[in-house]
């Protein structure tokens, strides 16, 4: 009885969701209508579960640059952001989503993983991707029509190394990074090859992972046992506020280094800016910028979303732009196919330079990564002050 | 020394661990449940407390009982609209609706309060016990912490033990029908049960967050996954059991991660819960129940 | 049988009670001190009993005596803390339950342990799984061999429901079967392991009088047909006196009275441990 | 008699009727189809056979598994590693995905015995929070796995990349990276006759003396013992058998994206099959298939819903298993198939 009841009720899921399926079908003819006028551009994203600060962040970048760029006149855009949970198999789902939607240019994923599945997909469509953020190797490897806006974690990672070793910041070097994330390993690998290769000395090499991250008692006392006088921290700025704090509390208190995912770690509800006096970081943006460019955009963001954007924003409004300067300087039309126009962006992304908040003068090589030259930055009295 | 401090941070996460499992032994205990849902009432206390203090300016300690006031409410409202009709259903029914309850807090969580991380501020202050020159710090959280744990132990040991309501609970969580009869409102009881473990949910948020202060919608997940190990570990159902398997997981882990490795401290810790469970097949401090034949 | 076993000599004829047709057979059964202990509770002890290769014996006291544990001691539910059991020459120390049944013990039980979801059928089929030899293989890809055993194992379920007319409920789920239903089910899923002993713990509780008269009859019959023994636990006093052959009385883990059903009738010790000192049964 | 095996052979033709139909539909309407539903399709098969081989732990051995996702990584893992070792030994796409599959299968059976042996000895709440542990365990594993292949054969290391792989070498897992650059060989006619395959196995399994005997244990395991059934012996075949499908159910899924990661299969996967299986019914392997399929399509048909998406899913969720359990509704249910049973009796 009761099993005939539950596929009875199985039965009527599958009804309703058939039919908010069909009622979704007719989306992409509404928005190929519109569509006539402007190009569709989509993009995937954490916007719920435990990432979903930074898929957030980098879609409400790129709504901005898109309301600007459609305010002007010229160019227009629709742009839509499907939730991808950083995972993969959602991540494909979501661009599959897009596809349905009449998507013609893509933002990729936001984050690494999910941006290597859709990277795969968008290169057997022919779909252009530009992803604002995903910075692993592997998600423009191999692929013509993949583009990144954020440095390449290798990248980072030796330009982290190489930076250290120049300015001679630290002799005994400890790292904390995060042993089931991609990007943090791809920063910590290269880091310590280059290290090696600079002569840099690595005292101590300590991890964590997701469900083990609230406590750095054992990576701090490492460190600290190891006599290292600077700690590398390749990871996003929540988990770093932990060590910051924990490590203040043990009072230790060594040069740290952050990478480009520790920007944003000022502008955390509640987080005390004396725990990260003097943390220096590699970052391509800086909310406290004097740049005109930035502080329209800083204001704009914190008007429309109450908060201060971070780098993953500013890549997201970059990409928009990076497209919006493509597409005019190539003469593209939104009534071309997704795959002509993915002819014309890797003509232009090749070929252009561009400047934006992220970074002047980028150009992109036919592997699709971005060459821009990382800022140092430091943490003076609450606030980046360039380094140099 | 360095042995020490990493015992002090292990039982101070384990005190943690420990207050949580308190409220998934009770309602466990009671209801015969697993509350998935109960590490998102932590996260949801955790929120209460935050925006009651940094953003309405309350002194801490009224933040701490405005949230547990909160979670005691929502506590009690989950249970009466989602498990309350399903008592006479199967156990796993209940459990999925748990898993439904815990998304729902989830992602209320995060369109009421963004996936933006907040960090919380210390409702004990920063301060620390310096010891041995320095050499052994504790923390005034870590003081608070265990202190708290041990309090609420006591409290609730005491509480099942001598008075009415607390007799009631114990009554139904042996035998549900046969307690009816004796007049005991096993309705009531069990939403009782829910309203304690969820006010120590609250508690165990404050703390948490205090200890380890950034706040997201998925800060209760994990600790709930590894309160709800440590409940089993000790015995579910025995309150003693989850004041021990919680101070257990905490220092294991802990030194799973100093001594073994830090990329398989948890493979280390649930390795650790399997052998025991081996060894005793019901927990720490279970009771082993011998089926009549 | 390729369990481990211990086989000990009993003497023949055993020095306990059996029946004058099977004194020149060694006994199916010999508990030698058999007892049990929980946690310093001892719940049976010094127990001695012999059971005949087609004997109907009965184990009967009151409430609480610990009938029920011996049962558990034969089975194996148990470990014996002391003593011996003996099956067919045996000893059943290092037996599991299942070793144990497969050596020829099957058992009901007082409160009813049918496999409810499945029909009554398949409650009979399972219990012939020692007997079926295909692999899950042959089962998967269903192999000729599966097709042998399933047909056979069929045919022999409903032939040993006939023994209580019950061939009509073999699709019936087990657990929707009126109470004397499933009590009779359980005798013939025990029936169906090929046992040598058969274990019966009150088979009569719940029953109606003409019900138990036909249960008196089904269970001489099951031995008369399948030659084998019957031990049981009753506390229908009309049935245990007018089909057990043997009777042991148990009263606080102890033997108080062995012998036939006359001799206990008139012991004093019996009459006293069931009806109090005055009255006479 | 008669009836009765009809009855269990009709329903479980019935399954095999609705994929069979169902996957005819698909084919014929595939044209029509948005690429978003086409793309779940692999997916949603392999949900189905994780679980309808949940189910068979679940439903017909009747004990909790909160670490089903655990085999299915082992699957993943092991399969596509397979596949890519052997791709220029097989050149044909379909035969390589089915020794990756089988592949996939055994080394999942494998780990299913490996960790039965403990966990078997346990029971009710003990056994699930030991499969959540070992779950937990091999996805701290192959976070932490090193695999590569060289002409030297494959090498392997723990923690960090150790395996040296000589000029040519190729490292195919690596740790928390996963595996990337997969070949999508995966298509949904594999995933089809992947479903049928495990649906055979699984009705044949349990319309057998095996079945029987698991079955037996699930209800009455004091019983089961006293009529001489190896109870361990049981188990651990019902559990076997659901962590080898289990494995080809992630050898399948894996093959279907250019990347996996050892994350991906954790606790929260465990319980979305979980929840597949209890909301179609325990023990009842349509309704597996049916909530499988239904609850992967859900929260994309949501995504109309855009941020309020996992709200209206949770919402959902928690009023189905209201609706399914009401006294109330499952009466007045009730009535019909009484009135079916009648008639089927008549």
């Amino acid at each position: 009885m009761k099993k005939k009841f539950a596929c009875l009720a199985m039965a009527m899921i599958m009804v309703l969701s058939l039919a908010a399926c069909g009622g979704k079908e007719e989306a992409p003819s509404s928005g190929s209508e519109s569509g006539a006028a402007a190009f569709m551009l989509g993009g995937t994203g954490p916007l719920t579960g435990g990432a979903a600060i930074y898929g957030n962040a980098a879609k409400n970048g790129a709504q901005i640059a898109v309301d600007e760029i459609n305010a002007m006149g010229g160019i227009q855009f629709e742009l839509k952001y499907e939730d991808d949970t950083h995972d993969p198999e959602k991540a494909v789902n979501a661009y599959n989503a897009l596809k349905d939607w009449g998507m013609q240019i893509s933002l990729g994923s936001v984050t690494s993983k999910p941006c290597e599945a859709t990277a795969a997909e968008t290169y057997a469509d022919r779909i252009f991707a530009l992803t604002p953020s995903a910075s692993s190797t592997a998600t423009t490897e191999g692929k013509d029509n993949m583009f990144q806006m954020c440095f390449m974690d290798p990248n980072q990672g030796s330009a982290s190394a190489q930076y250290i070793a120049d300015k001679t910041l630290g002799t005994k070097i400890a790292i904390i990074w995060k042993n089931d994330d991609v990007y943090s390993k791809g920063i910590h690998d290269t880091f310590t090859a280059k290290a090696a290769e600079l002569g840099l000395e690595i005292v101590s090499d300590t991890t964590f992972a997701d469900g083990n991250d609230t406590d750095f008692s054992v990576q701090l006392s490492d460190a600290q046992k190891a006599g290292a006088d600077l700690v590398f921290l390749p990871m996003y700025y929540q988990p770093a506020s932990l060590i910051f704090a924990q490590a203040s509390n043990m009072g230790y208190a060594p040069k740290w280094f952050g990478v480009d995912g520790m920007d944003g770690i000022l502008t955390m509800e509640g987080f005390d800016a004396a725990l990260a006096e003097g943390v220096m970081l590699l970052t391509p943006f800086n909310a406290d910028s004097d740049d005109e460019a930035t502080k329209a955009f800083v204001a704009e963001y914190q008007k429309r979303f109450n908060e201060i954007p971070n780098q993953f924003a500013a890549d997201g409004y970059d990409c928009v732009y990076a497209y919006k300067q493509a597409l005019e300087a190539a003469g593209a039309t939104p009534d071309m196919s997704a795959e002509e126009l993915c002819g014309l962006m890797i003509e232009q992304f090749t070929s252009m330079t561009f400047n934006g908040l992220t970074g002047d003068g980028m150009t992109w090589d036919a592997s699709g990564a971005v060459s821009k030259s990382p800022k140092g930055m430091v943490i003076e009295n609450g606030a980046y002050v360039g380094l140099d | 020394m360095t042995f020490l401090n990493f015992l002090i941070s292990g039982i101070s996460l384990g005190s943690i661990y420990a207050i949580i499992a308190l409220g998934y032994t009770m309602v466990y205990g009671i209801a015969k449940m697993l509350n998935f849902a109960h590490g998102d009432v932590i996260m949801v206390g955790a929120y209460i407390c935050f925006y009651a203090v940094s953003r309405f300016s309350l002194p801490p300690l009224a933040g701490v009982v405005l949230a547990m006031l909160v979670c005691t409410v929502l506590g009690m409202l989950v249970e009466r609209l989602a498990y309350k009709p399903l008592r006479a259903a199967p156990s796993l029914a209940v459990l999925i609706t748990a898993i439904g309850v815990s998304y729902f807090l989830q992602n209320t969580a995060l369109l009421l309060w963004s996936s933006n991380p907040k960090v919380f501020p210390s409702v004990v202050g920063n301060g620390k016990i310096e010891m041995f020159g320095g050499q052994l710090t504790i923390s005034h959280v870590t003081i608070v912490t265990i202190a708290a744990c041990v309090i609420i132990m006591l409290a609730l040991t005491w509480f099942t033990g001598n008075t009415r309501m607390g007799k009631a609970m114990r009554a139904c969580s042996e035998d549900k029908g046969a307690a009816q009869l004796m007049g005991i409102n096993v309705n009531a009881t069990i939403s009782m049960t829910f309203a304690i473990g969820s006010g120590l949910a609250a508690i165990a948020g404050v703390l948490l967050c205090s200890a380890y202060p950034t706040l997201v919608p998925t800060t209760g997940s994990m600790p709930g996954i590894k309160a709800f190990t440590a409940a089993v570990f000790g015995g579910i159902g025995s309150i003693p059991g989850a004041l021990l398997g919680g101070l257990l997981l905490g220092v294991i882990e802990i030194f799973a991660k100093a001594y073994i490795s830090t990329q398989l401290s948890d493979a280390v810790v649930f390795a650790v819960l399997i052998v025991v469970l081996l060894v005793k097949p019901a927990g720490l401090l279970g009771k082993q129940i011998h089926e009549k034949v | 049988m390729a369990t481990r076993q211990k086989t000990k000599l009993v003497p023949i004829p055993s020095k306990s009670l059996v029946p004058e047709r099977d004194v020149d057979k060694r006994p199916i059964l010999e508990c030698i001190n058999l007892g049990i202990s929980f946690g310093g509770l001892k719940a049976v002890e010094g127990f001695d009993l012999t059971i005949g290769r087609t004997e109907i014996a009965g184990l009967i006291g009151p409430n609480g005596a610990g009938k029920t544990t011996v049962f558990n001691l034969l089975t194996k539910v148990y470990q014996p803390t002391m003593g011996t059991v003996l099956l067919d020459g045996m000893d059943t120390h290092d037996m599991t339950t299942a070793q144990v049944n497969r050596n020829g013990i099957a058992r009901t039980f007082q409160n009813i342990r049918l496999f409810q979801n499945l029909t009554v059928e398949e409650n009979v089929k399972v219990a012939m799984d020692a007997h079926m030899k295909y692999n899950m293989w042959s089962g998967i890809f269903r192999m000729p061999g599966y097709w042998k055993e399933e047909k056979i194992a069929h045919e022999r379920a409903l032939e040993l429901l006939s023994i209580f007319h019950m061939e009509d409920l073999a699709n019936a789920q087990a657990g929707s079967l009126p109470y004397g239903a499933q009590r009779r089910l359980e005798i013939v899923r025990a029936l169906a392991t090929n046992p040598s002993l058969l274990l019966l713990d009150e088979p009569a509780a719940g029953m109606n009088p003409s019900e138990t008269a036909e249960l008196m009859e089904n269970i001489r019959k099951i031995r008369d047909t399948f030659q084998i023994a019957i031990l049981l636990i009753e506390h229908d006093m009309n049935l245990v006196m007018n089909i057990c052959e043997g009777i042991a009385v148990l009263n606080f883990g102890r033997i108080i009275a062995k012998g036939t059903p006359d001799d206990i009738q008139a012991n004093p010790a019996v009459i006293e441990a069931y009806l109090g000192k005055k009255k006479e049964a | 008699m008669k009836l009765k095996l009809n009855k269990t052979t009709r329903k479980n033709f019935a399954t095999y009727g609705v994929v069979i139909l169902a996957y005819v539909l698909l084919q014929v309407m595939k044209g029509s189809l948005s690429s978003s539903l086409k793309g779940m399709l692999v997916p949603i098969c392999a949900y189905v056979v994780m679980a309808i081989s949940l189910n068979l732990t679940v439903g017909i051995l009747g004990e909790l598994s909160l670490g089903h996702a655990g085999f299915m990584s082992v699957g993943a893992f092991t399969g596509v590693t397979a596949a890519i070792a052997l791709q220029n030994v097989i050149p044909a796409a379909p035969l390589r995905l089915a020794v990756g599959l089988a592949v996939g299968a055994a080394f999942a059976g494998i780990a299913g015995f490996l960790i039965g042996i403990p966990v078997l000895r346990l029971n009710g709440d003990y056994l699930a929070i030991v499969t959540l542990a070992f779950g937990e365990i091999i996805k701290s594993i192959f976070n932490n796995l090193y695999v590569g292949i060289d002409k030297n054969g494959m090498q392997f290391s723990l923690l960090s990349d150790k395996t040296n792989l000589a000029e040519g070498g190729k490292l195919i897992i690596e740790g928390p990276m996963g595996i990337g650059g997969i070949q999508k060989i995966s298509t949904f006619t594999a995933g089809f006759i992947l479903v049928m395959i495990t649906l055979i196995i699984v009705f044949n399994l349990v319309n057998s003396r095996a079945g029987r005997a698991i079955m037996a244990i699930r209800d009455n395991h004091i019983a089961a013992e006293s009529i001489g059934l190896h109870v361990t012996h049981y188990k651990m075949m019902a559990f076997v058998t659901s962590a080898a499908l289990a494995g080809a159910a992630g050898t399948l899924f894996a093959m279907n994206y250019s990347t996996i990661m050892a994350n991906k299969f954790d606790f929260n996967t465990s319980i979305l099959v979980l929840v597949f299986v209890v909301l179609g019914g325990q023990g009842n392997m349509l309704g597996s298939i049916v909530a499988a399929a239904a609850l992967t399509v859900l929260p994309e048909m949501l995504r109309t819903f855009a941020d309020y998406r996992m709200l209206v899913y949770a919402i959902v969720l928690i009023l189905v298993m209201l609706t399914t359990n009401n006294a109330t509704l499952r009466s007045w249910f009730s009535r019909f198939s009484l009135k079916n049973r009648e008639k089927e009796a008549a």
